[in-house]
């Protein structure tokens, strides 16, 4: 039989093994050592390419498997399978170790998989930043007299990131959708043609959001171009003022 | 008791409003509202209903880490979404999400004891969750090397939608019987008699 | 218009709750609720009603300077205060400890960085650290204006229990995860099952 499988990709020896076993439709309390091990060992070989060291792991496990498939083969064994009464003696099973290892490490993979679902369900709840109280006084501190942990310094900083990501987006998107070039080019004219044909450079910049300040800066280098605006500075980092064009003695080039 | 005052409801709303992600726990509730803890609860909980009752409601109550905190209905994620700027989710891999698994549900636990449950060696997931602020070291193990013993934070509950670590599901088994070793043994002598052979590819 | 949708009216409440401080313009909102300026005010008049209305309601919206923000009713003023007394869980600011965390893994570092990463004024975090001797001036950068530098004190490693700076656990950006090796192990380990398997042929 060919079939086209889909691996994801495997978190260990032991994952690698369960999915075969999955796959392959074996039962986990009876598995058939020869089978599993032919097709682990298939496995490994096409792993083999990539980095050794990681390997590693899988090659114990593939050793261990080796152990438990001759075990299996001893004479012993195929005597005593013939005959039901004495499966109560399984108990002495080379398999139980593996089987055991495989179960508990799948109690805990499909935890994993619970905890996924539950942060999912946990990350359709937005909150917000906590209310600026500064302007009605100082937060009191109470004093540090014990040890502290360096492991509150991480997740401050973590609920920081998580912070600025709910600070970010609700000035930035909503003006990314709103304001053009032309709009802001628009929108400069209009201030200076207010402020009497000229202003600060720098109170074109006083408000907004990284995208804000760019789209005004792209405004400001078109509105050159065209020669609508141009740009005075008396000297190096120097003021910089804008005037609208009319003042031929600077020229616009 | 039975009707609660009103004014006090809203008093919780405004303090949880003002604390914002920080959320306030069930002490930090009592203390403001000079209250037992008791009846916190039940005021928490009668705000808790309130939002739920009320279909304009856009917020709501929910309990993570042991703090009270309003947030946004499920309903309105979407909506939300579109006005964030990198609604990409925290991205955490599978192998952190075991060790992780691993960590919370054996708590304090060493490196080693990890890396023998998965078969594979977890140094990476484990600075990775340490870095996230999941896990934390919380103490030493007595014995040689002194490891590191790890457990769960605060902030992993939260993340996580948990109320506190005893709110963990419980572990379970794939096959529908939490099955011990008798169960094992048992199974294993009912399918004795079912099928001896080894490959069992009968398909 | 008569009777407006409460899903919009919960939206609206869910946008300006995260919005938090900042608010939310007239334009914002339309363009949020996908809808006109005129409908959008409307809107914005019934959440407010329904707040000033609900006298168990603890908040309600407010129009100040262009911007709609929700606030907390002026009737629980007094009791906000309290909170500023009955800080919450831990012995340090969140806001000193994130400007702690900054200092800590940055160092040395401008007070204009640390404004610029938490995306507030940090200046009262960084008085309360130097007065507890957390931080210190560890010399000005040679730029314009000489900024101060600030570092970690040994006072910070002794309360941390950190024998020296290198101690404290590595930190990543949240969104990424360090281990690109391990990534690229794995998709090129997927590659390498991505073709025709040969299975179930060897009993």
């Amino acid at each position: 039989m060919t079939y086209k499988v889909k691996l994801e990709a495997f978190e260990g020896p032991l994952d690698l093994l369960l999915h075969l076993i999955n796959r392959l439709e074996i039962d986990i309390y009876d598995i058939p050592m020869a089978e599993l091990t032919n097709q682990y060992i298939e496995h490994l070989h096409a792993m083999r390419v990539l980095k050794l060291d990681e390997l590693s792991e899988y090659l114990v496990l593939a050793a261990t498997l080796l152990e438990i498939k001759s075990k299996m083969l001893l004479p012993v064994h195929e005597g005593e399978a013939l005959d039901e009464s004495s499966d109560f003696e399984m108990e002495e099973d080379p398999r139980d170790e593996l089987v055991a290892r495989l179960i508990e490490y799948k109690k805990y993979k499909e935890a994993a998989i619970t905890l996924k679902e539950s942060a999912e369900e946990r990350s359709v709840h937005f909150t917000k930043l906590p209310g600026d109280l500064s302007q009605y006084g100082e937060l009191v501190a109470p004093e540090t007299e014990d040890k502290l942990n360096v492991f509150d310094l991480i997740g401050a900083f973590q609920k920081m990131l998580e912070r600025k990501k709910l600070r970010a987006p609700l000035t930035a998107n909503i003006m990314r959708s709103e304001i053009s070039v032309s709009e802001k080019m628009d929108h400069i004219m209009i201030i200076l043609e207010r402020q009497g044909g000229s202003c600060d450079f720098d109170s074109l910049f006083e408000s907004g959001d990284i995208e804000g300040l760019v789209v005004t800066f792209l405004s400001l280098l078109e509105l050159m171009k065209r020669s609508d605006i141009v740009v005075l500075q008396d000297n190096n980092f120097g003021k910089m003022t804008v005037t609208t064009g009319m003042e031929e003695s600077y020229g616009n080039n | 008791m039975e009707t609660i005052d009103d004014r006090i409801i809203g008093m919780l709303e405004s303090f949880l409003f003002i604390a914002g992600d920080d959320g306030l726990t069930l002490k930090n509730i009592s203390t403001l509202l000079q209250t037992d803890e008791e009846s916190a609860v039940i005021i928490a909980e009668q705000l808790r209903l309130n939002y739920e009752n009320r279909s304009c409601a856009g917020i709501t109550l929910r309990l993570y880490g042991g703090s009270y905190r309003l947030v946004t209905k499920a309903e309105y994620a979407d909506d939300i979404l579109r006005m964030l700027e990198n609604p990409t989710r925290n991205p955490i891999t599978q192998a952190s999400l075991e060790v992780l698994a691993i960590i919370a549900y054996k708590q304090p636990v060493t490196r080693v004891e990890i890396d023998d449950l998965r078969g594979v060696k977890s140094d990476g997931p484990i600075q990775t969750l340490v870095a996230k602020g999941f896990i934390m070291e919380k103490g030493r193990l007595e014995s040689s090397g002194r490891p590191i013993l790890y457990g769960t934070t605060e902030l992993f509950l939260d993340k996580f939608g948990l109320e506190s670590i005893d709110m963990l599901p419980p572990l379970v088994d794939s096959d529908e019987e939490p099955f011990g070793d008798t169960d094992l043994f048992m199974s294993k002598f009912q399918e004795a008699f079912e099928m001896t052979d080894e490959g069992g590819n009968n398909d």
